[in-house]
């Protein structure tokens, strides 16, 4: 599949080990809940790094952490231009899905007719050519959720958050935006923050997965994937990273998404 | 002065806005016939008529000098005075009063004496208020027998809709004329029968300054008013026709009624001519103001002047 | 159809309550009275109308321009809104008597103090309204456009505006149906046509069933502006008008 | 704080203005003359801030419960919705004037005309955001509703009714807002005491500053309810108060 | 892990042959896009069965038609009272947590008390112990789908229709509420009608796996599952239904949710 982003990607190139994405010790909690204890947790220029953990962990926390959205409680920061895409599309319902997906494209001042053109291409790519013109309630969820994927690669972030992007996709879809998201990342590499529930798709897009304890969210494993992209879910080292990777969650205290754990909960 | 006029001797035309006391009517007509006659041009003035927002603007308009001349009420004039504005009654339009203690059958209500045990609607105007104290001692009632409502400007539907026996501050030649047009038989009576001190209903006021700057403007002014309302006297129903031509929504029966009604109180009597003040009445007003409690001071006589009224002044 | 039913069987209520003699003719007239003194005095109503219809029109859109522009600036100055919200609030507490002269002093006599007078009493609907919706923009939306690296007025133009324009058109709703009234107050306080003026004229003449004409006229004004902004509403925020299938 | 010097600011702007000799006294009075007559004539205002109140409390209580009553009828009923509205809408184009006789023949002198004026003016902005508010819900919402099993009745209840209450709230703002002129209007009519009988009695005798005293405490009224509004808006749709972080 | 459902299930018991939900020749259009054409289904008292399908195939719209929230085009719909949990929780913002999760009590007539208790309950179930009184935009993702869920078991319908109701879990997670609702299913048979992306969660619930085209949403295979339940997902059969599940899937014509298939699209 061809692509035609170009979105321009910005921010200094420096040397590929220097850290794109930095939290150190970042705790972050609500009232009586604690969301994120103690995170540390990097990511290198250009490394796609994969978030599991129980519902509630903390990972939407964290990714709004890093795009600046939320200030943590402790520690520190520290990211470049971070564009995130949200666990619930947020679509505008005043715009049709072409205006939605070029929504980025109009904030950075490029003009109407090119902004449409440019995610129309896109659209066309994310399997939802015919569409444009759509409404947001006419959108099925997948189809609402590809937009959102439109509209986040759009804006041209060098570092890209996305929240389950694929959540609402069947197995066939999801399998062929891995695919294309894959070649877009070979050609335009980017820092990608991914969190997913589908360990699997996190052993086939990441360059290491990360762990997350149920609330409150604390990293408990790192796992590396070396096996270089395009790996299909077959390869071994995909398999084994699933397997080690549901083991950790499994180890945390996968107690029902570990919600009664004591203290720590609203009252 | 010399530079007022053209070379050739007729004086300049000078504009002069008139802020009338109320929406035009019948009251008026004698001005729009001055107008419509051409007398107003003839004296050379340009006569630019506005209608005022409540009663009490022409007198703010005219002191604030926004307006050169407004029709106003003897009574508002003496309390602006009071309140410390330079306004002055250049002449008088409505000789008499128009207020009146007004009824209709159905209220059973002859005269004052009557009006014990009753209830009585007012415009909540502080010397028409006054006006029924003084009617009610001079009828021998008791005070505190009748009940004073203030029935803001509904004072016809007051009476109309039975929930007040009689009214006090209806103009009994505008109201009165058409409740009787209509066959409703009001019964009038009129302040200055009741023991009220006569007054001058409506007055052309200037602010001082304007007095002593454009004195001769205001002469001409009511020489010219003076001729339109003769003109009204001579042929009431064509003296009419330029009121109703320059309000359209006037009804003209009504309107010639209430020309005829007013015609009597438009002149002075004893022969004075028109727009002249009658000092010895304003004094009396004045003073009985002043023991109601409506004035803090006597009023001086230079509330009023009748410099400018056709014939007298230099 | 029905509801056509249903008007006319409003109106001869009101003609069997007047007929009834009830209440005097002068108070209250039948319907079919202020019917003949609609066709009687058309030529009246109709210029009359023009004037006041032309205040009301004007001062209308006077009222949207400021009250829009109001309620973005409070929206945008918190310190604003602590200053000034409150006297927009006392503003609508001025009876317009009590202004009446200084807006002659301000503004002279022709149809600007009109306008004015209709703006005041217009525009604070449309600040309302235009506010309470410029703030129920949902915290993701604003996180959305954060992200997306928003200006603080992109912002306001992706999502506060759009968000904002359903409740800013019910204030504009509000507004339009007391334009006519608004525009009659500013004809009371001073005015040569126009039917505030012809009803000012009316009353005291006891031609009641001419009064209640004009009042039908101004209501129907009334209902005219507020049909076409109700419809200009559906087209301007569709998507807040999906069809509904409510339960039967 | 900064919110406060903005309005000794503007309060100080109009004092040169009104010193400056641009207006006269009797058109526009100084705010300290004004401050003067507020604290001279202070028995006065309060004996008669104490009627007026009453009307406005009373009258918006009233046309708080009718202006919702019909909203939620006008909603269920899209008959009713075309045969009434219209008639709501005009009737907001009827001058006080030619309402306020018969007024008096059915309900007299006492305070229920007062509470009827107050009423029909302040029901309809209550009526046309409520209205509105109720059909703003999300499609969705009622398809959640009709699979749950809901009633009409319950639909109301549980989505329309809370999801309505954030808009039928700006209405009662502006409602509150409008209250007390709405007072004023009826005491015009005919009263025997509150501040707009005052305000009758002190226009006519030039008592300028105590107009404006009037309209100061009618204003510091009206800004009252409004904010007393404000804050029952917090309590009762706390879900449509969320904090916003915008963009800075 | 006991459950205190206590939803009192309604509807005649007939033989467990008869069909409680049938679609015949059903075809939905909305415009030019026709959502389902000619889908024909059948749900017998108390089977569970899957529906997969790519992203726009017509799922929702499918369980919409179920539960009479739509209406076809042409073919007819028969249902039982079914209950809808749909793809977006939609849950109310001015409900909290329990709330809303007991909102199809108190639509019953259950009073506001009894109606908590029995929510409380339940939503411990989920794993939301001590977020009761959270308002909605506390909840994270999974955790607003969990209260959506025990609000539909809470609406006590024959007929359930979840629309995606663990998407948003991770693996733990939703691994437990599969086992959880198992053992509800068992203890109290209902009629499941199962959108699902994740084919193994298909597989592991359903009696029966129906297979959807793209838009137009046809059925192109039924599979039936015979393991009883709880069947692990690493059962024999289990692997062989996601295998042809996935196959159905990839034959039916997978290009990125098929959406460029000529015909059927919006202008
Ligand atoms: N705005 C908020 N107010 C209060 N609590 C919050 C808020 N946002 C998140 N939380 C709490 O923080 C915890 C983590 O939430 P978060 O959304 O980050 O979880 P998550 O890992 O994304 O879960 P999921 O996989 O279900 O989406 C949860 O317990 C949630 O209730
Ligand atoms: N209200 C609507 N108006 C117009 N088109 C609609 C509407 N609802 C659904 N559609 C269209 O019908 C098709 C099927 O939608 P549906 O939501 O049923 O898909 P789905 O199988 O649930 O997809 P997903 O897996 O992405 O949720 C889509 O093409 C969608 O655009
Ligand atoms: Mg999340
Ligand atoms: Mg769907």
């Amino acid at each position: 599949m061809a692509t035609d982003l170009e979105a321009p990607v910005e921010g200094p190139r420096p040397g590929a080990d220097e850290a794109e994405v930095e939290l150190l010790g970042v705790t972050r909690t609500f009232g009586p809940v604690t969301a994120l204890d103690g995170v540390t947790l990097r990511a290198a220029r250009h490394e796609v790094v994969a978030v599991v953990g129980a519902s509630g962990s903390g990972k939407s926390t964290l990714l709004e952490l890093v795009c600046g959205l939320q200030a943590p409680d402790a520690g520190s920061v520290r990211a470049a231009r971070a564009v995130l895409m949200p666990q619930r599309d947020q679509l505008l319902p005043w715009l049709d899905a072409l205006g939605n997906a070029a929504l980025p494209l109009r904030l950075q001042g490029v003009g109407k007719a090119q902004a449409r053109e440019r995610a129309h291409a896109l659209l066309r790519e994310v399997g939802l050519a015919g569409f444009e013109r759509a409404k947001v309630y006419e959108l099925s969820g997948g189809m609402r959720q590809r937009v959102a994927f439109a509209r986040t690669l759009l804006a041209g972030a060098p570092v890209l958050c996305l929240d389950e992007p694929f959540g609402a996709l069947d197995a066939i879809t999801r399998a062929e935006l891995h695919g294309w998201l894959t070649e877009v990342l070979a050609r335009e590499p980017r820092t990608v923050l991914l969190v997913t529930h589908d360990v699997e798709e996190a052993a086939v897009l990441a360059d290491r997965v990360v762990v997350l304890s149920p609330r409150p969210g604390r990293v408990v494993a790192e796992i590396a994937v070396e096996t270089p992209r395009p790996r299909p879910a077959t390869a071994d080292e995909v398999v084994a990273v699933r397997a080690r990777a549901l083991e950790a969650l499994a180890a945390a205290g996968g107690e029902a998404g570990g919600a009664r754990e004591a203290g720590g909960e609203p009252g | 002065g010399a530079k007022d006029e053209t070379p050739d001797g007729t004086p300049k035309t000078e504009r002069l806005t008139l802020v009338l006391d109320y929406f035009p009517n019948a009251d008026h007509a004698g001005i729009y016939a001055a107008q419509a006659a051409g007398f107003f041009r003839q004296a050379g003035l340009d006569v630019d008529i506005q209608v005022p927002g409540d009663p009490a603007a022409p007198t703010k308009l005219v002191q604030a000098r926004k307006a050169d001349i407004a029709i106003s009420y003897e009574p508002e004039v003496l309390l602006a005075r009071d309140k410390g504005a330079a306004v002055v009654s250049f002449g008088a339009l409505v000789q008499k009063p128009l207020t009146s203690l007004m009824s209709l059958p159905s209220g059973r209500v002859r005269g004052p004496e009557d009006l014990k045990g009753r209830t009585v609607g007012t415009a909540g105007i502080p010397y028409q208020s006054a006006y029924l104290k003084t009617i009610l001692k001079q009828a021998g009632v008791g005070e505190g027998s009748v009940k004073e409502v203030n029935v803001g400007f509904n004072l016809v539907p007051a009476m109309l809709s039975k929930r007040v026996d009689a009214t006090l501050g209806a103009f009994w030649n505008y109201e009165g004329v058409q409740l009787r047009r209509e066959g409703k038989h009001p019964r009038i009576v009129r302040m200055e029968d009741a023991g009220v001190p006569a007054y001058n209903e409506l007055v052309f006021i200037a602010e001082r300054d304007t007095l002593r700057e454009r004195g001769d403007v205001l002469r001409r002014f009511l020489q010219a008013v003076g001729r339109g309302h003769k003109l009204l006297r001579e042929d009431p129903a064509k003296g009419v026709e330029p009121l109703l031509k320059a309000n359209k929504d006037l009804d003209r029966g009504l309107q010639l009624a209430a020309v005829k009604a007013t015609l009597p109180v438009f002149f002075p009597e004893n022969g004075k001519p028109f727009g002249w003040q009658d000092l010895d009445a304003w004094k009396a007003y004045g003073d009985w103001m002043v023991e109601n409690d409506l004035l803090k001071r006597a009023p001086t006589p230079t509330a009023l002047t009748n410099e400018f009224v056709p014939g007298q002044g230099i | 159809m029905l509801a056509a039913l249903l008007f006319l069987l409003l109106l001869g209520a009101w003609e069997l309550y007047a007929r009834a003699g009830n209440v005097d003719d002068f108070i209250l007239p039948a319907p079919t009275e202020v019917g003949r003194a609609l066709y009687d005095d058309r030529g009246l109503l109709w210029d009359n109308l023009l004037v006041t219809a032309q205040e009301v029109v004007l001062g209308l859109a006077l009222a949207l321009v400021v009250g829009a522009a109001l309620a973005i600036a409070l929206h945008f100055s918190p310190l604003l809104r602590r200053a000034v919200y409150p006297l927009l609030v006392g503003s609508q507490a001025i009876p317009i008597v009590t202004v009446a002269p200084l807006l002659v002093v301000w503004f002279g006599y022709g149809i600007l103090p009109k306008l004015v007078i209709v703006a005041l009493v217009c525009f604070f609907p449309i600040v309302v309204t235009t506010l309470d919706g410029l703030r129920s923009v949902e915290p993701e939306q604003h996180k959305l456009l954060r992200t997306l690296g928003a200006s603080r007025w992109q912002a306001f133009r992706w999502a506060e505006a759009p968000a904002a324009l359903p409740a800013a058109l019910s204030g504009a709703k509000i507004a339009v149906a007391v334009g006519g009234i608004a525009a009659v107050f500013a004809e009371y306080a001073g005015s040569e046509d126009g039917l505030g003026h012809l009803l000012l004229q009316a009353i005291p003449q006891l031609e009641t069933p001419r009064a209640w004409a004009a009042v039908v006229v101004l209501a129907a004004l009334a209902v005219c502006c507020f049909a076409l902004l109700a419809l200009a509403e559906r087209r301007l925020a569709p998507w807040a008008h999906r069809r509904k299938d409510p339960i039967p």
